[in-house]
């Protein structure tokens, strides 16, 4: 069952205050609405992983690691490699957030990156065959929410596409009698052909007013939230609204402007930190 | 083994032989369970699902209330012969949990919650037949159910999908479009007031085509919101007179 | 574990007035305490799966569905097909029902109409063998309580056995190389050979009375009640006690003619249904 | 790979030299454990079943309590050594759930929960050794095991199968006979009351057998009845000494 | 989440009265501190099983059953059998166990006995080899506290070792065309061969002193344990400490102490019983 | 497959160049998370662990909690890429739940938890990257994390393992050392009391062996307990300045 979150008492004061300054123009940070906190990243931080990225977006931390295995294909996409993402909020991200199996929000943000990256063709899946309808490599890639300061989808798609960008194909040998795949880690040749990058920005309603990258304390007032995914080309390759508020159509004409510029430049980000 | 791509428009029309704007056949039946609340079997084309509604009710267990309003719980699941190929396995999805919150977020903007506090709504939908579309018209049939039920709402929901395929953009796709189609956007809105309370996008659109196929997607919606209303008048005119 | 169902308050007026009722044999809406409430049932109601049927016995809502696809037979019985059948109670079904996997009661409903099925030969298993010891159909058999106003066995039974004299066998072929084989699920030539129909009769006590297909309400105050499966030769096939009462030697000997009687009536129907 | 039906009844004697009226040689142990409250070990043939009882006691988790009575709890387990052929996993099968329940409803009309609003009974059944008619044993040993426990009952419980093999009508069915024989009817009942508490058919009969069952099964429960009775005998005596 | 275990409210004048019994250099039952309580065990309690072994340890009773099947070796592992152990504390053996699947408790209970047993190589698992990487003897050694009377792993380990002791492999034969094995376990030839014996001995610390084989209620009040398994040859071959409280240096040198001695007693004992 | 086991000792150097009594470099961070009551960050050689604490909080579900302590919960968890080989399935493995308990129970010793009847204390041991010495590296991590939520204790509790390969005994077992090695002990202690908190063996050493283990790994912990105490005087003089 989907259940209405408790939504956190935040005293009228200080709701007032935030309401203040976001009408202003600004985030209680003193960024203007539609600018991003500052992106740090560090690069594989996870070593025993096959690619892994540290991505802090102001105090929100997320970390993505991929493993990348041979397995079999999907009986109804033969000639693909397969992706799998996967997404966990740790308990140590936030008091609210419970040990145990990805809730509804977790599992959420993992598909609505999966769609994004597998509709827009991000990673040439269909490069990741290794005997066609038997074995393929399988990337499982992973989300680690380890400090939720707000705005976690587009922090983890920017984790998730830098992680892909790093990722390279271990060299293998296959045996040409049983057919049995050898894989040697510790050669690695090509690395995984992206197609595309692609961004997500989130788009968030406070009152009447959109912004984007909110503080986790921000957030919270939100109505509601618009995750935009963008490609390089300039199309939308995603789209998800979430929380229990609504938009006008106007409203959502005013995000696709936004993402389209936005996922611009989180896109060129991303490319800088890839080289 | 996937099969290689139908084509999907032929001559302007679609594969089941509507134009890109035609909804599918509509059939929305209110009141059809003795026990729950508030009920409403919706059929669109092939796809047939059943929504049922229990509150405002106490709430178990105790600790999920809310003091100033009441708790919306809501379940979308596929019945295990409802979708084409093998059994379905009756352990909840991925999926399922993804779309019980997006139906939930979709229709949480029309209940008037604040009115039951510490009270639950529980909205249950089931797939019994799945050809593209499930999730709208499981929206489209809880919001006749919470009507049925009675609980007061700035307005009905209703949903549709819109999608390109075959480069057109289209209205309400069915099982094989959304399959071999270049997008499908699933769409919620609250019709009279405007406000839209779902959007889903799952494939590629540019700027112009999403403005061309939102737009689509509220024509189609006003349709069914006729429909829905005209569902719920029968019901209780009948009772009335 | 297993635990004692928390017994439905009913208020001491109306129980009076359901006992006082029952005593004078009749139920609640009028009919004679040994006769049925109407019969519907809507066939094909979900095209996807391979037979389905929609049984409304009084206001008790019962949907059966079959999926039948190829798979191993069981190692301890290498020249049958398998039927598989599971049972649940959809939340929507009663205010006290939950969502979950099923519970006891579900488990216990869908476990005796499979032993019933099963033990009376009611249907050809070993008729659903394709290459024998290692590929056999298999009958997936759901039952989904839709909504629930009492006795629920016997409209499964119902639903079950029309749903499995309705289900036709798809065309497939083996591949004389590899052993695989390929359905084809448009063409369907040879219908499930039906050994013979079976009836589930549920007898139930109220006070010292007997009586068949009880209200929830009326079966909310019954202490126990007795499944009685019989076949169209007058057998018993399978019987289960249930329910926090017992009873006596008698009363089980009327409840057995009883169902043996009630039970032929309700093969007619089917097998009218069936045509 | 099943193996081919033995011949199971040959010159009138079953297949362990019974005649088709006899029961295996049963052996009650009352007491057999510390921390329980009461507990039974009870054995008949190869079969071996413990059963031990808990309360009236405090019912955790709260929300189970009822106001007028004590709830019953009641979990059947088979040990994953306690069955022919490869290990049994641990998790509970859909066939354990379905007799928890059975062997509660078994219990319940002689238990006066009445006498203990807001409190459990818990009930254990472990086999430890499965040689047919585990559930019939339980249920023998768990009534024992109520009485060392104190619980209060109209009558203790006692269980036993009767069934049909090579078209003969049997007492007290074994693992060979439950597995190749035409029907197994496992029967319980509150002896001097002459109340039957549980019965299950599994397996096919004509009504004239059925009653004949019926009667042979009332016979056995009383001489199980006799052996339950000593046994409580035993201890209490001696510990009167 | 592992969780601070609730400690049971044992009355002031009860507890006193333990500590003093047991600074005077006794148990409460009057045995010595270093002394085990009477040992018995009961052999093929559980026929169906391959070996089944009873251990009553004073009034904790432990019952230990082996199953052997033929199944895969570990990938890593191609050359050895595989000993798989389970352990579960039955809800009837404490008041305080709740049914479920194996908490923390058993499941640390079973990991000290599989490493005891593992690393001092107590049983040759290389001898359980059928078909080298292919097919091997799998031990599921499934360990039932029935009974809980303070000091479980210890009666575990007796019982396990005893359990292995009397197992004996049955006779099989390879089907030199499909490799699939045939067993026939109404005939068994070899025994498991055994290496050595191990014991494992709890050293309990109530106040400052220490002390073995406690009853449930002393256990309750001893603040920490340290499990030293020992082997024939008295080397250390497991140690595992457990409990809020803590060891001084000199604390663990005079446990260790103990564990070789009463080990050896124990291991005769076990070796007595297994003939 | 089985790789055949490397010499793990030539010339009395370590497979990493360590003479048998060298602790792997070690780097310590106070703090490393906003929303954690307190956090720490611990590298020792390839092995890189996450510990943070919330509390002392209220205890949800409320049955958990005690009328005179606080109760400690804690979880350890790798990962799913954090290990060599293929990625770990997230769910808990038997390893996880006895690890969660032991370093648990290294830390309760320490931790004043009567100051704070029917709270809780959190404790999330998170591997990034494993490469021998987890559950030291979690210990020794949590009790900077504890300190940093500023929750009591009458010490830290710092952790090493000791181990035994080709016959030497050696300190800080890397991942290869702990695979192929004769013994591996992982160790906790308060060491300004001197109290060991936390001692488990896996393998097989004379007690002569076992002896100068101990001593080894007391000399271990004294150093990382140095490096511990400088990294949380390091934050908290930086925000005194």
């Amino acid at each position: 069952m989907s259940l209405t979150p408790e939504i956190p008492v935040i005293p009228k004061i200080k709701l007032d205050s935030i309401l203040n300054v976001v009408s202003k123009g600004f985030h209680i940070d003193k960024r203007p609405l539609l600018n991003y906190r500052s992106i740090e990243v560090n690069k594989n931080v996870a070593p025993n992983a096959d690619s892994s990225v540290l991505v802090k977006l102001g105090h929100t931390q997320v970390l993505v690691g991929i493993k990348i295995d041979v397995g079999q294909p999907f009986p109804d996409n033969p000639e693909e490699g397969v992706l799998i993402v996967n997404a966990e909020y740790i308990p140590a991200a936030s008091p609210s957030f419970e040990p145990g199996p990805p809730d509804e929000n977790a599992i959420e943000l993992a598909r609505v990156i999966d769609r994004s990256l597998r509709e827009s063709k991000a990673i040439a899946l269909n490069k990741l065959v290794i005997i066609p309808g038997k074995k393929v490599w399988i990337i499982w890639l992973d989300i680690y929410v380890l400090d939720h300061d707000g705005n976690l989808l587009d922090a983890s798609m920017i984790g998730s596409m830098l992680a892909l960008a790093q990722l390279k194909i271990p060299y293998f040998e296959v045996d040409p009698v049983t057919g049995n795949v050898k894989v040697d880690k510790s050669k690695r040749i090509t690395s995984l052909p992206i197609n595309r990058y692609i961004a997500t920005v989130t788009v968030y309603k406070i009152g009447d007013v959109l912004l984007v990258d909110p503080t986790a304390e921000e957030e919270a007032i939100a109505s509601a939230s618009l995750s935009i995914s963008v490609s390089e080309e300039g199309n939308i390759v995603g789209m998800q609204k979430r929380g229990l508020g609504f938009f006008l159509e106007k409203e959502i004409e005013q995000a696709i402007e936004i993402s389209l510029n936005k996922g611009k430049e989180l896109i060129e980000l991303v490319k800088k930190f890839a080289l | 083994m996937k099969l290689s791509k139908p084509q999907l428009i032929v001559n302007g029309k679609r594969i089941d032989g509507r134009g890109p704007q035609d909804l599918r056949q509509i059939k929305i039946e209110v009141g059809v369970l003795k026990n729950a609340d508030g009920s409403a079997l919706v059929e669109i084309g092939g796809t047939k699902v059943l929504a049922a509604v229990y509150g405002p009710r106490e709430v178990v267990p105790r600790h999920q209330e809310q003091v100033d309003r009441a708790i919306i719980r809501c379940r979308y699941r596929m019945l295990s012969f409802s979708t084409l190929g093998e059994r379905k396995s009756p352990a909840p999805t991925r999926r399922e949990i993804e779309l019980s919150k997006v139906i939930r977020e979709a229709l949480e903007p029309a209940v008037l919650s604040m009115q039951f506090p510490r009270a639950a709504i529980d909205i249950f939908v089931e797939v019994i037949n799945a050809d593209g579309g499930t999730r709208t018209a499981g929206i489209t049939a809880a919001s006749v159910a919470l009507a049925d039920a009675g609980i007061p709402m700035l307005d009905l929901v209703t949903a549709v999908a819109v999608g390109k395929v075959d480069g057109v953009i289209v209205l309400d796709l069915n099982e094989i479009e959304d399959m071999y189609g270049e997008a499908d956007m699933p769409i919620a809105a609250m019709p009279s007031l405007k406000r839209i309370t779902m959007i889903q996008l799952n494939g590629v659109l540019t700027p112009d085509e999403f403005k061309k196929a939102l737009a689509l997607a509220l024509e189609g919606i006003d349709k069914i919101y006729q429909l829905q209303k005209e569902a719920l008048r029968k019901k209780y005119v009948e009772i009335e007179e």
